[in-house]
């Protein structure tokens, strides 16, 4: 079942310049997909065409059937499709508990939810509700990128995207990070992935994509990438 | 800092600090006159954080910059500038609402070239890089393309360049758009004597451009020689895998 | 009003040069009101609805002025706010003078005039005292507690985070405009029979208000009440001490010198360029 | 370089019916356009600061208040004479603005549109409330340079320091430092990777236009006989910015075109006061907001489809 599909598109931030040319690709449901690519391949800018942030200049794309290449973010986020962005998505001035109550914007009527979510994030992350009332400005760069998963699952994504979970992090966090995107998987959520770190990317999904220079380069089951990752790396940096 | 010989340019243990985050650790480079020199690296391995130091936009936390056995490292960007380094920016940062031979004219200005001279010598390079029939239109109208290809001849306008160094040059270009500006490249070095710093994703470009690459990762210096050499170290291969 | 002013700053990252002139509008609204239909009794009443016409009013003018400039049409975005807001600024002014006529009106005393103690004080004073108290409390339990007030406080620190939270942050700039002026219109209201209301009565707290910003640093909250209390110092030191008559010169002497110290502001933070 | 390009010849039939232009008006029409030239001056010096190189100053009008008061105090409490006292206006204007603009340099964009917008209303605010000193709201009598209430003698001197700053802007900004100050405000860090000093040509245009500023503000005293607080309202700061966004901001001849031409609508319309600032100000709002070049934009516009019908050129205006 595809639950997300990426129909050739094209994309750009400025006329004439598209960072994505005729870009497809579909993640499937309750599985782990992956992007991989060098930096300026495009992949963040595949999340966030897909968020809305950028919309694209051809192409469609489509969640669990609707076209969506429309919409504003806002309504993504209503439709059950989470974003974790690269660049810190926290508020530095608020404290943990509010970063996370704001990440329940959508359904904040719904006090009684609003309430359970908490609780089981808090339970999910125990380290979190140990500092609850910290702004999250003085958090350090891995519970930050704890606190900024935890803020978009609160509110139960049907889809979650994540760009880059581990750059710029400690070794022994980075494996904690990838436990949790499983975990939060097997709790049967859909996950997008972008990563750099072509290892841990591919330790996880389950389909992955290669992007280059704005194009899809090869994709599949994970199996396809295993065995000669190495050496796909070594053409890339020689390929003429 | 005793015999220089032919070296031009020296970044010696330079850190530097945002807030808590290292964005360059401890990183040493040297750069001899006439080098095409390659700086590769994944994202986030403080490539053009390197820029910004040499060119004087940023301050260095720790450790010192020899350009001529000189000490830059606290020297103003538009000295440096005068010293005959310049620059690009990844996103190409041209006078928006200055006609394209007026962006050309800047750098000969500043250096105190004759507003004639300056004229000739632009005029030379704009039809070099086949921009002759925009030469009057702001660079506002251009295409990314075109102002990248700007930015990187607007550089040359200086009469005295020794180091030229450059933040992704061929980010978002179009095929022929690349192809000459390699080829300006070429004939800067060849001609002019000029020594590059080339910072790029692009892996085919900068192995045929380089003679020797630098690879940084997470604000280290991890190898460096040919682009044979680096590809063959671990390490390197290890970096883009993000291990 | 400085309140005012720093938040719409701190949502859209746009200066409001009009907002002398909201507070002249509410002002004006407020006079109306009392001497029309409500009466000086009910003086409170007229600053809440004060506050709520010239909320819509706001709303308005960013709706159609400001928010082109968010959807991308519209290049150097901070000149074409300074300038359509000084535009907005002079435009309000003189039609208010083509409407009520250069003339001073005098609104209704809110209060007789009381006594704290031994100390006798005008009652509008005090009422105008309490009234900028109440607003500003209110105004800080609401960006604290409520989930708009979170929304706001969300956009002003990280405008893509709040979008990924769901958050439509266009709704959201025409909202704080608005309760920006609305705060500069209730001031208007409260402050009416103390400045008088006429086309120009705006003057007087908007240099206030920006030199406090100033002062505080654009975007912060905490700084202004610390700002306001600096500057209310230094003016009544100046005035007791050298002459009362230029109270506005040490304002601008304390800004000058602590510009020269800290060029953000006593709160302000400097921003990474490259 | 030709000097007998269609431009030049036009600008030159233009300063001849100036010359002229006072055999055949009346006195009033004279003074009017003597306050017109006044305004031309403002807002081409500020087009200078504000357009050209991106400083966003609100305290320009103030420049040329405090050349009036300095002019006038002097020559009336010390009894200089106008050769001492009008340098001395314009030398304390360039040290003002002098101190003012390190002041701002060391903030960033919008700062420096408060800060010397607080300046403008402080210095207002002194001149209005030390009585005994300027005369306070009153104003004080400036004492007239040619000794007689004619206009017409004004009219010749203010169209030639008109004519003298507009020539001293356009030399500036046909300069290197044009360059560079055009430079720094498409992009400043781009301009200082260019080699560019921007911390001294920053303060250079600072002091530059306010200089004109303070220059235009003494002889303006001197040349209507009372100056007064009303010179330093916030108004004369917008009027000048709306007669630079009218005529067009970044265009040599747009704030001229501007300050003349509206200057001129004013005061055909000068029985509805409000009424006329209400319908410029909604001007400028509506050029801002649908379209960004101003009359002169409108003239190449006009100009390229006269053009493209195959009229031949428009002559009555010249591109900058």
């Amino acid at each position: 079942m595809s639950m997300l599909s990426i129909e050739n598109v094209t994309a750009g931030y400025v006329e004439e310049i598209d960072i994505l040319r005729d870009v497809s690709l579909e993640v499937k449901e309750g599985a782990i997909t992956g992007i991989i690519g060098a930096n300026g391949a495009g992949k963040s800018t595949v999340l966030k065409t897909i968020f809305g942030f950028l919309h694209p200049r051809q192409g469609k794309i489509k969640f669990q059937g609707r076209e969506i290449q429309n919409n504003l973010p806002y309504q993504m986020k209503e439709m059950g499709i989470s974003y974790m962005l690269q660049e810190h998505s926290t508020f530095h001035d608020l404290s943990i508990n509010d970063n996370l109550l704001l990440g329940a914007w959508t359904f904040r009527q719904d006090k009684k939810r609003v309430n359970r979510r908490m609780e089981e994030i808090y339970n999910f992350f125990p380290v979190l509700s140990e500092r609850k009332a910290e702004k999250a400005g003085y958090l350090s760069g891995g519970l930050l990128r704890m606190l900024s998963v935890g803020k978009e699952i609160m509110s139960e994504p049907t889809l979650l995207m994540i760009d880059e979970p581990s750059v710029g992090l400690q070794p022994n966090i980075v494996t904690e990070i990838y436990d949790l995107l499983i975990k939060i998987a097997q709790q049967g959520t859909t996950i997008l992935i972008v990563d750099q770190n072509i290892m841990k990317a591919l330790e996880v999904s389950d389909y992955m994509y290669m992007l280059d220079m704005g194009e899809v380069k090869q994709g599949g089951p994970k199996e396809d990438f295993e065995e000669d990752i190495r050496e796909m790396i070594k053409v890339s940096l020689m390929a003429e | 800092m005793d015999d220089q010989g032919n070296q031009l340019l020296e970044v010696k243990n330079v850190v530097k600090m945002f807030g808590g985050l290292r964005a360059n650790d401890n990183v040493s480079i040297q750069i001899e006159k006439g080098e095409i020199r390659g700086l590769i690296g994944p994202n986030g391995s403080g490539k053009t954080t390197l820029i910004n130091l040499i060119t004087g936009i940023y301050d260095v936390t720790e450790g010192s910059i020899y350009y001529y056995g000189k000490r830059i490292d606290g020297v103003k960007a538009n000295v440096i500038a005068s010293m005959g380094i310049m620059r690009t920016f990844q996103v190409a940062r041209v006078f928006r609402d200055m006609t394209v031979l007026e962006n050309m004219l800047i750098p000969a200005f500043t250096q105190g070239q004759s507003g004639s001279e300056a004229k000739t010598r632009a005029e030379e390079l704009l039809d070099f890089a086949l921009l002759t029939r925009l030469k009057d239109k702001q660079a506002k109208s251009l295409s990314g393309g075109q102002n990248m290809l700007l930015q990187i001849v607007r550089g040359f306008m200086h009469k005295d360049l020794k180091l030229y160094v450059m933040d992704e040059p061929f980010a978002g270009v179009h095929q022929s758009i690349k192809g000459i500006i390699i080829e300006s490249i070429k004939m800067m070095n060849q001609e002019k004597g000029v020594t590059f710093l080339v910072v790029s994703h692009e892996m085919s470009t900068v192995r045929t451009l380089c003679n020797k690459i630098t690879v940084l990762c997470k604000g280290e210096r991890i190898a460096e020689g040919t682009m044979e050499e680096v590809a063959n170290v671990p390490e390197v291969i290890d970096a883009y895998l993000g291990g | 009003m400085s309140m005012g002013i720093n938040f719409i700053y701190g949502i859209m990252k746009v200066i409001n040069w009009s907002m002398g002139e909201f507070f002249m509008i509410g002002a004006f609204v407020q006079y109306i009101l009392l001497t029309s239909f409500l009466g000086a009794t009910y003086w409170y009443v007229g600053v809440v609805i004060s506050a709520l016409i010239v909320f819509f009013l706001g709303a308005l003018v960013q709706r159609l002025l400001i928010k082109p400039m968010f959807v991308g049409i519209i290049e150097a975005k901070m000149e074409y706010a300074t300038i359509v807001t000084i535009a907005m600024a002079i435009f309000l002014r003189n039609l208010a003078v083509l409407i009520g006529g250069p003339y001073i009106y005098t609104p209704p005393d809110y209060a007789g005039p009381t006594q704290i103690l031994t100390l006798p004080i005008s009652g509008n004073r005090l009422v105008a005292l309490i009234g900028a108290l109440f607003l500003l409390a209110l105004f800080y339990y609401f960006i604290k507690k409520s989930w708009t007030g979170k929304a706001f406080q969300g956009v002003a620190q990280n405008r893509s985070g709040v979008q990924t939270a769901g958050v439509n942050v266009l709704k959201y700039d025409m909202l704080a405009f608005g309760i920006g002026t609305a705060l500069a219109g209730a001031g208007g209201a409260l402050l009416a029979p103390i400045f008088l209301v006429h086309p120009m009565c705006g003057l007087v707290p908007t240099v206030r208000g920006f030199e406090i910003i100033v002062i505080a640093g654009l975007g912060s909250i905490p700084g202004i009440l610390v700002a306001g209390l600096t500057l209310g110092i230094a003016e009544s030191l100046g005035s007791a001490f050298i002459n009362p008559s230029f109270v506005d010169i040490y304002g601008f002497i304390l800004l000058v010198i602590i510009l020269s110290i800290k060029p953000y502001g006593l709160f302000g933070k400097a921003e990474r360029e490259v | 370089m030709k000097i007998f390009t269609l431009k030049n010849i036009g600008m030159l039939v233009l300063l001849i019916v100036a010359v002229f232009l006072p055999f055949v008006i009346s006195d009033y029409w004279c003074y009017v356009l003597t306050v017109a030239f006044f305004y031309t001056i403002m807002a081409a010096s500020w087009n200078l600061l504000g357009g050209y190189t991106g400083q966003f100053s609100l305290g320009h009008h103030t420049f040329a208040m405090i050349g009036a008061y300095t002019s006038t105090l002097l020559m009336s409490k010390a009894g200089a004479p106008f050769w001492v006292s009008i340098p001395a206006g314009i030398l304390l204007t360039i040290f003002i603005s002098c101190a003012l603009g390190i002041l701002c340099l060391r903030v960033h964009g919008i700062y420096l549109a408060l800060i010397t917008w607080a300046f403008a209303e402080v210095v207002r605010n002194y001149f209005r409330l030390h009585y005994a000193f300027t005369g306070g709201d009153r104003g004080i009598d400036s004492p007239l340079i040619f000794g007689t209430m004619k206009p017409t003698p004004y009219y010749y001197l203010f169209l030639g320091i008109t004519v003298f700053a507009i020539v001293l802007i356009a030399i500036i900004m046909r300069s290197r430092i044009g360059y560079y100050l055009r430079s720094i405000r498409d992009d400043s860090i781009a301009a200082r990777s260019m080699g560019v000093d921007i911390v001294r040509y920053k303060i250079f245009a600072f002091i530059a236009a306010s200089g004109i500023a303070g220059m235009a503000g003494a002889f303006y005293g001197h040349s209507i006989g009372l100056i007064s607080p009303v010179m330093g309202d916030f108004n004369e700061m917008a009027m000048i910015i709306i007669f630079v966004v009218i005529g067009g901001m970044r265009t040599q001849a747009g704030p001229v075109v501007g300050a003349i031409s509206v200057r001129y609508t004013m005061e055909i319309l000068r029985e509805y006061y409000e009424i006329r600032i209400v319908i410029l100000t909604a001007i400028v709002i509506l050029i801002m907001r649908f379209f960004n070049g101003g009359l002169m934009e409108l003239f190449r516009r006009v100009k390229k489809w006269i053009r493209r019908d195959g009229e031949g050129p428009a002559s009555a205006y010249q591109e900058p």
